[in-house]
């Protein structure tokens, strides 16, 4: 069994990570959507890499082209001149939250780990065999953590497209590209940008409606007007 | 010959009136009356013909499989057509009341609707063959009866709807529970079968049939109103008096007393129950309830809640005459289930009159009232003699037979509850006659009547009058004549003898 | 026992007989009170018109016919009505005195229908009442001589005793409704224990007549205690020694007509009641019922003497007759007792009995209307006036006329039996009747007015009167059982009277005390005491009880507050659980696999 | 349990009849949704029209079921292979599916012809999402293979969470898009977990995964990604707390098929899938289980303390899912007698189908109350016993099958599982059904009493169209009746169908 793990993986693993890292945790949101464009683009190429040009296709016209408008259009900046929300989100969470949230996304990881280790024998000698199911892991749990985490619309967005990401990739490390798989995450990937699209639009009218205030969700003064004797 | 059809023909007339009730509009008067009325002759001649069937010995039975091992059936047995006819008669005589008691009122088509509804649900219970039918309706008993309770829509309707609620749903809750612990421990039970058929049980699960026992009796209790959860009744007196006097006389409390009857003899079956033990609870329970309601309504002052009081006390007889053991407490329990509703449902009647007539809810305010309206108060006091147990009104009778029956029982202190209850009554009866016809009051020229009416050119309304005439003559006949085949001793005798009774 | 018919009579005739009997007086009430509705409320009535005037009339028909029995099965529990030798003659002297009792009333009434018609409301109210219960009272009493079966009975016995009420409470003074009060009280009283004895012996031996019950006490388990109970229960009406409050607290107050048939037939109705419920004259019982019958007499003869004592103390005349009243009723309980401590003389002591009875009702209902007469005096003689009012006590104690016939009556059946201590003891009780009959003629004679009479009144008296001496003659009894006192017997029998009067002199005389002192009613104030006491206790009680609960409730509220308050606190989370839900979704899930990890680990 | 979904692979012919009935079952609601986004109906008659050919095919396939018993078709379609099957229950729930779907399409117009116009202008994309959610649905019901089931489980979600964000209300729209995102996550975990079972055992068809799984760690971990995800998405507790501001801002018709049927679809896929995976696991049912009972007394609680009708009845959903979740460890887990088992599933969906309708009528009923009354608070409803007695009624009759009082379904229900419990001597389930019992009825008796009062001054009430109260009348009656006769649909829903 080869021992080393092919380098282009490797390499393409650690930037998907990275990147993912990047788009999640940049506070001014319009860095991080670029960042997540550059994600999508190298999910693409991680696609390609997998042997499943159609999912690199629709990675790139889907995953990278219509969700990086839909967020440029969440963001005000696509149509050119619309009114613009504040381009950085400064709601900090109290650390206890954070390393909770920290906690659970390690957890997470080991769940999914454990399971991986299980049905990937590979896995269970050398996890370096396999960096793209690694980085689907990383990414998942990134995604996931981060979505609990952030209170920006916008960020949750982000939050959730790297997850679903995340769980592609690592249905296809599993599954290879078997018609199934393909079926599934060309799904996904339709349901994501759908799912970002509606979510940008409402994102768009909330800011419209209520002003930058209601992006954050799950505010105290909304709270406060739903909760009653 | 089974007509299968009967019963369920008798409960959907008065089904059937509730919903033509509801949809006719809130001002025809003329066919809502029409309604109410010929569905109540319609199911009264209906039980009639299930009652005569049941003398010729058919056991009518309509049944279908609900779920798997569990059926409903309607069946018209003796015990069943003793409640069923108390409540067709009843009804007819409380249907006629109300209209004159609530003309010009407003949400009298709801009101309708709602009463017919109960009274169905009582004619379901008289008429269940098995304990899951009879849970079936007793529940919908509870539910419509809670829109007859805050019909007024005060805060102190809502407030007694609430506790109305409370209690039976609770108890409803705990009787449901027994229920299934019995389908559970010996399955499908129908009230049809000779002997109980727990007795195999006995040996190895005695306490699980006390629990079961005492759950299934405990919740029944809690419609009978029997001390400590009798609390709902006395508040249920704000509803307006038609739905009390129903309430008090016919469905409620009666549901209860006929529940725990059904659970005794055709559940458990008598022997078992004394076997277990629990016909002595039963009766000592049955006797501080009695006791307890006498003197509680020694100290009321509305006319109303000493009413309700002396039915908390009047409807423990039933229950004490269940658990005397014998043919005679068994035919006290009986008849007293009739002659109980006759006599209350003609108090209540009167308590109406004078409120409707006279603005009169406080017991000081009825000096001289025998003057001014003197059938109503010789009505109250045919009610009221018969209540205390005083002959020929049919409360001697049962008083009668529960003293015998507690001899044969062997438990002769219940005759010393029975007469000081009998005291206690008088007690707080004779006062009240004695100012209706010996004290002198607005009749005479003494004051002036809390809010006096004039509903008709008799002493009131001719709808409130001639039902509460019918009734207390109805009780004083049925004491007069109680020797009669037909009466209702005659017909609890023939049950007593022969069903139940080795 | 059984006497022949004194007139051969068919079933159906006694049968509509006895019917008429029982409904005539009902129907006429019903008469009056339609006559009143129809005349309106301006309208003059003739409340006590001749109709009303034969309530009794088809009652003594009845007796005339003879006697007979009617099974009504469909009647209440089962009926049985039957005229017996016992029942026959006991409504022969009831129907007669409520008749001239109901003459009486006419006349005694006359002023205040005067009153009536001249438009006075009360007067009419008053006098409607009456009019409309006396035949009530009327039927309930002839009811209960007639039943036989206990349903009939005890119907016939209560509906006596309510609408008796009635009469009591006629004038509607203060102290009318006093007595009437304690009347009705004990009245109550009385009902409860009877219905506790019927209840008992009826579920003992599971009977439903009055013989069968008879039977039935002497053979039951605990038939003494029933037989007490039942005795207490008709000794609240007969007036026993303890029980007898009402009496003297009720006659004054009632109309005189009233009370001389509460005294004349309605406290015999208590007297037929022990006769007709306690096995006297049965051989065959037990020790019990031979203590039974010892205390009975001690009782008797304890209210034979001490109300006589008590008696000759009070002022109103009338008061003085109750007295005189329950110390009479004492002997008779006295002689009741006999059929239970010598049972096998017992068929000689009843016809004795009964004519005592029967003389005794109609004497005391003379002297009761007599009363009225002395109140309105006619314009004859005085001496004649007394002598006529005093007839009747004359015969009472004994020295002429039917008391001689009955006083030697029933001495002659103890003699049988040797009882001679027991004889010794009622002769000596009637001293106590002369005594007590003298001071009532003397306080008569005190509070005497003349005029305002009527002729109803007078010679309803008077009627009464003749008929009260020659009792023996028309009472349907065998005349073997009423023999006529020999003459050699007579001082015997007189002695008692002039020892009586000098009594009743001496104690005029000598020592009168304060009202005070002796009230009327003696023992009520007691009792009324020891009530209101008790109600106290009981009140206390019921308060503090009251104070509990509330003060229970209020902090059951409170902490329903409270909870409610931490409930609404802890709901509050669930906007948490909003914010959170991914996080949640997260630790579920990792949990779950912890869980299912744990379950399959092999320990 | 497996059985009971009908998971059997079987070689039996499927009759050719069957087909079209499928098709219509299937197509036909997205068809008639585009229709009605192009001709917007104004009444009703039409839409009642348009809707028979749907329930027709509904009772044909019925039919087929019950005299042909289990039926299975297999679609290819390039590699992929589309797995249906039809059995009693799959067409019970279709059958309420197409009925509730229906009623709910009948109760629109009416619903917008009240609505505040400003809330309007995206009125006619209801239409289309309505026909996507009754077929993604439907689909659901059917679909036996885990492909299909995710397609239709993303379209049901999707269209769901559009039509609740229609009114374009702020609430809505916060409510909307949080949802939305909650949905997706959970969406995401569902496929994580097709994605470990597909990599493990390497199909996708339930039939087939009966056979082949086994207990480890992957089936673990799908089952609980899975779990987590539906669970999610059915709003069981701790993660209900999404539903009820949903709920309370979407229009009445949306709300009633939302807590009607989508989150139950999340909860039968949910079980259908543990059934498979961990047929034999107690833990995770006893926790579930657990988490119900809490999720009665919460959602309880919530419901009554409520301020708004809505919101009422929101919760309450909550509390029922509750009932449903505790009878987890009857079905799921070895040493399940079968007679209990059989008890505790019939009384399942028998509790899910009188919820369905119950539900669906108590918001139908609620929108009445608050269309004609003008105000969403329980506050406003003083005085309506006496203008609005058939929206209350019901109101009310649909409330007796949420509170389980006899003769409802609910109380059918409650009377199996109650059974069924008993018989495994499972005490605490019994007293948290009773308790909650209880609990119902003290949240759902505040709406009469704010309804009875008379003593305050009364309001304007707007006259509404009887139609719309008799639609709400028939959905609770119909709750009503199932309890009294449930014998035919529970026998449908025996395993061997």
């Amino acid at each position: 069994m080869n021992a080393t793990p092919p380098l282009f993986d490797l390499l393409l693993a650690l930037g998907l990570t990275a990147l993912a890292l990047g788009c999640l945790f940049d506070r001014h949101l319009v860095r991080a959507c670029i960042v997540f464009v550059g994600f999508a683009l190298s999910m693409a190429l991680a696609w390609w890499q997998l042997g499943a040009p159609w999912l690199a296709l629709a990675e790139f016209s889907l995953g990278a082209g219509l969700t990086g408008c839909s967020l440029f259009y969440a963001l005000g900046i696509l149509p050119p001149g619309s009114p613009l929300p504040p381009r950085r989100d400064w709601f900090r969470e109290p650390f206890r939250q954070a390393a909770i949230r920290a906690v659970l996304a390690l957890a997470w990881m080991g769940m999914i780990g454990t399971a991986l280790r299980h049905s990937v024998p590979v896995m269970a000698y050398s996890p370096i065999q396999q960096p793209l199911l690694l980085a689907g892991v990383a990414m998942s749990a990134l995604g996931l953590g981060a979505f609990a985490l952030h209170r920006h619309l916008l960020r949750r967005l982000l939050a959730f497209n790297v997850l679903g990401s995340g769980v592609f990739l690592l249905l296809a490390g599993l599954t290879g590209t078997v018609a199934q798989a393909q079926a599934l995450i060309i799904t996904g990937l339709g349901v994501a940008w759908l799912g970002t699209l509606l979510g940008a639009m409402l994102i768009r009218r909330l800011y419209h409606l209520q002003g930058a205030k209601a992006l954050i969700s799950d505010n105290e003064s909304l709270r406060q007007k739903r909760s009653g004797p | 010959m089974n007509a299968a059809w009967l019963p369920p023909m008798a409960l959907s007339t008065s089904l059937l009136a509730a919903v033509v009730i509801f949809a006719l509009p809130e001002n025809a008067w003329r066919w809502r009356t029409g309604v109410n009325l010929g569905a109540a002759l319609v199911k009264l001649t209906l039980v009639v013909l299930l009652g005569y069937r049941v003398v010729e010995g058919h056991r009518d039975t309509f049944r279908f499989p609900v779920v798997e091992g569990i059926d409903f059936v309607l069946r018209a047995d003796a015990l069943g057509m003793m409640f069923a006819g108390l409540s067709s008669l009843l009804w007819l005589c409380t249907t006629l009341y109300a209209i004159g008691y609530l003309e010009g009122s407003p949400n009298r088509k709801r009101f309708f609707g709602f009463f017919s509804l109960c009274v169905g649900s009582t004619l379901g219970i008289a008429l269940a063959g098995n304990l899951f039918t009879f849970l079936i309706f007793y529940e919908m008993l509870t539910l419509s009866t809670y829109p007859l309770v805050v019909h007024r829509g005060t805060p102190k309707a809502l407030d007694a709807g609430r506790v109305y609620l409370r209690y039976t749903l609770a108890g409803g809750t705990v009787l449901l529970l027994g229920v299934v612990l019995l389908y559970s421990l010996a399955g499908e039970h129908s009230f049809a079968l000779e002997g109980s058929g727990l007795e195999v049980f006995l040996p190895d699960y005695r306490g699980l049939l006390l629990l079961i026992f005492a759950l299934l009796v405990g919740g029944l209790a809690v419609k009978a109103a029997m001390v400590p959860v009798h609390g709902w009744l006395p508040r249920a007196m704000v509803a307006p008096a038609p739905v009390s006097a129903l309430l008090h006389a016919v469905a409620v409390v009666k549901a209860g007393a006929f529940g725990i009857l059904r659970v005794v003899y055709d559940v458990f079956g008598i022997e078992l129950s004394v076997e277990l033990g629990m016909t002595t609870v039963l009766a000592v329970a049955a006797s501080i309830t009695i006791v307890y309601g006498s003197l509680r309504a020694l100290a009321q002052e509305e006319l109303k809640s000493r009413l309700a009081f002396s039915t908390i006390s009047q409807v423990s007889y039933i229950v004490l005459g269940i658990s005397l053991f014998g043919p005679f407490g068994t035919i006290a329990a009986l008849t007293h289930l009739l002659h109980q509703g006759l006599m209350k449902v003609t108090l209540f009647f009167c308590a109406g009159n004078y409120a409707e007539e006279l603005g009169i809810h406080r017991i000081d305010e009825l000096n001289g009232a025998g003057r001014r309206m003197p059938l109503t108060s010789l009505a109250f006091t045919v009610g009221a003699l018969g209540m205390i147990g005083l002959p020929p009104v049919a409360g001697f009778i049962t008083k009668w037979y529960l003293g015998m029956g507690a001899v044969q029982a062997g438990m002769p202190w219940v005759i010393v509850v029975l007469v000081a209850v009998s005291m206690l009554n008088a007690m707080y009866f004779l006062p009240i006659l004695y100012r209706l016809w010996f004290r002198l009051g607005p009749a005479h020229g003494h004051g002036a009547w809390p809010e006096e009416r004039r509903l008709g050119h008799m002493e009131t309304s001719a709808w409130l009058l001639w039902p509460m005439v019918a009734t207390a003559l109805l009780s004083l006949g049925a004491g007069l004549f109680a020797a009669m085949p037909f009466s209702p001793l005659g017909w609890a005798t023939a049950v007593a003898l022969g069903d139940y009774l080795p | 026992m059984m006497l022949p018919d004194t007139l051969t009579s068919s079933a159906l005739w006694f049968n509509s007989l006895l019917g008429l009997a029982l409904l005539w007086p009902l129907l006429l009430s019903i008469k009056v009170m339609w006559r009143h509705v129809a005349a309106g409320d301006q309208g003059v009535v003739q409340y006590l018109n001749g109709w009303w005037l034969s309530a009794a009339w088809p009652a003594l028909g009845l007796v005339l016919v003879g006697n007979g029995q009617w099974i009504l099965d469909g009647w209440i529990l089962g009926g049985q009505w039957e005229l017996t030798a016992l029942s026959r003659a006991w409504l022969m002297f009831t129907a007669l005195l409520w008749a001239l009792a109901a003459l009486h009333a006419r006349g005694y009434f006359a002023h205040e229908q005067a009153e009536a018609n001249a438009g006075d409301t009360a007067a009419r109210r008053r006098l409607l009442r009456l009019a409309v219960l006396w035949p009530l009272t009327l039927t309930g009493n002839i009811l209960l001589i007639v039943a036989q079966d206990i349903a009939s009975f005890y119907l016939g016995f209560s509906l006596m005793t309510f609408a008796a009420y009635a009469l009591v409470i006629h004038d509607e003074s203060q102290r009318a409704v006093l007595g009437a009060h304690v009347y009705l009280i004990m009245a109550v009283l009385g009902e409860g224990m009877v219905l506790g004895g019927f209840l008992w012996v009826a579920g003992e031996a599971q009977v439903l007549t009055l013989e069968g019950l008879r039977e039935g006490i002497a053979q039951a388990p605990h038939g003494v205690a029933i037989a007490a109970l039942l005795w207490g229960g008709f000794g609240i009406k007969a007036g026993v020694i303890g029980l007898h409050v009402w009496l003297p607290l009720a006659h004054p107050v009632a109309p005189a007509p009233a009370s001389a048939v509460l005294s004349g037939a309605m406290i015999k109705a208590g007297l037929l009641g022990w006769l007709n419920v306690l096995p006297l004259g049965n051989s065959l019982l037990s020790e019990g019922f031979l203590r039974l019958g010892q205390l009975i007499m001690v009782v008797g003869l304890l209210a034979a003497f001490g109300a006589a004592i008590y008696g000759v103390m009070q002022r109103h005349p009338k008061a003085v007759l109750a007295y005189s009243s329950i110390s009479q009723m004492g002997m008779m309980t006295t002689l009741v007792a006999t059929g239970l401590t010598a049972p096998d003389n017992w068929h000689l002591v009843w016809p004795a009995l009964v004519l005592f009875v029967a003389h005794h009702a109609l004497a005391k209902g003379a002297l009761f209307m007599g009363t009225s007469i002395s109140e309105h005096l006619p314009a004859w003689p005085l001496t004649l006036m007394w002598a006529l009012l005093a007839l009747p006590g004359l015969s009472l104690a004994g020295t002429l006329g039917a008391g001689m016939v009955s006083k030697w009556g029933f001495k002659s059946a103890l003699y049988d039996n040797e009882q001679t201590t027991l004889i010794w003891l009622l002769s000596l009780a009637a001293i106590g009747t002369a005594a007590l009959v003298s001071v009532a003629l003397w306080r008569q004679w005190q509070q005497r007015q003349v005029g305002k009479g009527n002729g109803w009144q007078l010679y309803a008296w008077l009627a009464t009167l003749g008929l009260a001496l020659i009792t023996p003659v028309w009472l349907p009894l065998p005349a073997e059982s009423m023999p006529f006192p020999p003459f050699a017997e007579w001082p015997g029998l007189v002695w008692p009277l002039p020892l009586g009067v000098l009594a009743a002199g001496l104690v005029l005389t000598l020592w009168t005390p304060r009202p005070f002192i002796v009230p009327t009613g003696d023992l009520w104030w007691l009792y009324a005491a020891l009530g209101r006491a008790g109600a106290n206790v009981y009140g206390a009680m019921v308060h503090r009880l009251f104070i509990t609960k509330a003060s229970i409730v209020t902090r059951a509220l409170a902490m329903e507050t409270l909870l409610m308050k931490r409930l609404e606190q802890l709901l509050a989370s669930d906007a948490w659980m909003r914010r959170h839900a991914s996080g949640l979704m997260m630790a579920l899930a990792v949990g779950l696999v912890a869980l299912l990890a744990w379950e399959n680990i092999p320990s | 349990m497996s059985m009971r979904f009908g998971l059997v692979e079987s070689s039996q012919m499927v009759l050719p009849l069957t087909y079209p009935a499928l098709w219509v079952a299937l197509c036909l609601p997205c068809l008639l949704g585009v229709l009605g986004a192009w001709l917007r109906p104004q009444r009703t008659w039409p839409i009642l029209l348009a809707g028979l050919p749907l329930v027709a095919s509904g009772i044909v396939l019925l039919m087929i079921v019950e005299q042909y018993g289990l039926q299975r078709w297999q679609l290819e379609w390039g590699k992929l292979t589309v797995q249906l099957r039809l059995n009693g229950l799959s067409v019970l729930l279709l059958l309420l599916t197409q009925g509730l779907g229906l009623v709910a399409a009948l109760y629109t117009p009416g619903e917008l012809r009240h609505a505040d116009p400003a809330q309007r202008s995206l009125e006619r994309w209801l239409w289309p999402l309505l026909g996507i959610l009754i077929s993604s649905l439907s689909l659901i019901w059917v679909a036996a293979d885990l492909l299909t089931l995710y397609v239709a489980l993303e379209l049901m979600g999707l269209s769901a969470v559009a039509m609740l964000l229609l009114p374009g209300k702020v609430e809505a729209l916060v409510a909307g898009i949080r949802y939305l995102l909650l949905a997706l996550v959970g969406s995401l975990m569902y496929l994580l977990g097709v994605a470990l079972i597909l990599g493990h055992w390497d199909r996708l068809d339930l039939a087939g995964l009966v056979q082949v799984v086994e207990a480890g760690p992957v089936a673990w971990t799908a089952a609980a990604l899975l779990g987590a995800g539906l669970a999610l998405k059915a709003a069981l507790f701790p993660l209900h707390a999404w539903l009820a501001p949903v709920h309370g801002n979407a229009w009445v018709p949306v709300s009633a098929l939302h807590a009607a049927l989508v989150i139950k679809a999340s909860l039968f896929i949910l079980l259908q899938l543990w059934s498979v995976l961990i047929p034999d696991s107690i833990f995770a049912a006893q926790l579930v289980a657990w988490l119900g009972v809490i999720a009665i007394f919460w959602g309880g609680g919530l419901a009554w303390r409520a301020v708004e009708l809505k919101s009422l009845v929101a919760y309450s959903t909550v509390a029922q899912m509750g009932y449903l979740m505790v009878v987890f460890p009857l079905l799921l887990g070895p040493g399940i007698s079968a007679s209990v088992q059989v008890l505790a599933w019939q009384g399942f969906w028998l509790y899910l189908v009188g919820h369905a309708l119950a539900k669906a009528a108590m918001f139908l009923a609620a929108g009445n109350l608050i269309l004609a009354t003008g105000k969403t608070s329980l506050q406003g409803l003083v005085g309506a016993s006496r203008q609005l007695p058939l929206s209350l009624l019901a109101f009310g009759v649909a409330s007796v099958s949420l509170i389980g009082l006899p003769p409802s379904a609910g109380f059918t229900a409650k009377w199996l599982l109650l059974r069924a419990m008993v018989m495994q001597a499972q005490w605490a389930w019994v007293a948290a059904l009773l308790l909650g019992t209880l609990l119902s009825a003290a949240y759902v008796f505040r709406v009469f009493r704010y309804s009875f009062v008379e003593t305050s001054p009364h309001y304007a009430f707007r006259a509404l169209p009887p139609w719309l109260d008799g639609l709400a009348l028939g959905l609770a009656l119909a709750s009503l009746l199932l309890g009294l006769f449930a014998y035919g649909p529970l026998n449908l829903l025996q395993g061997d169908r």
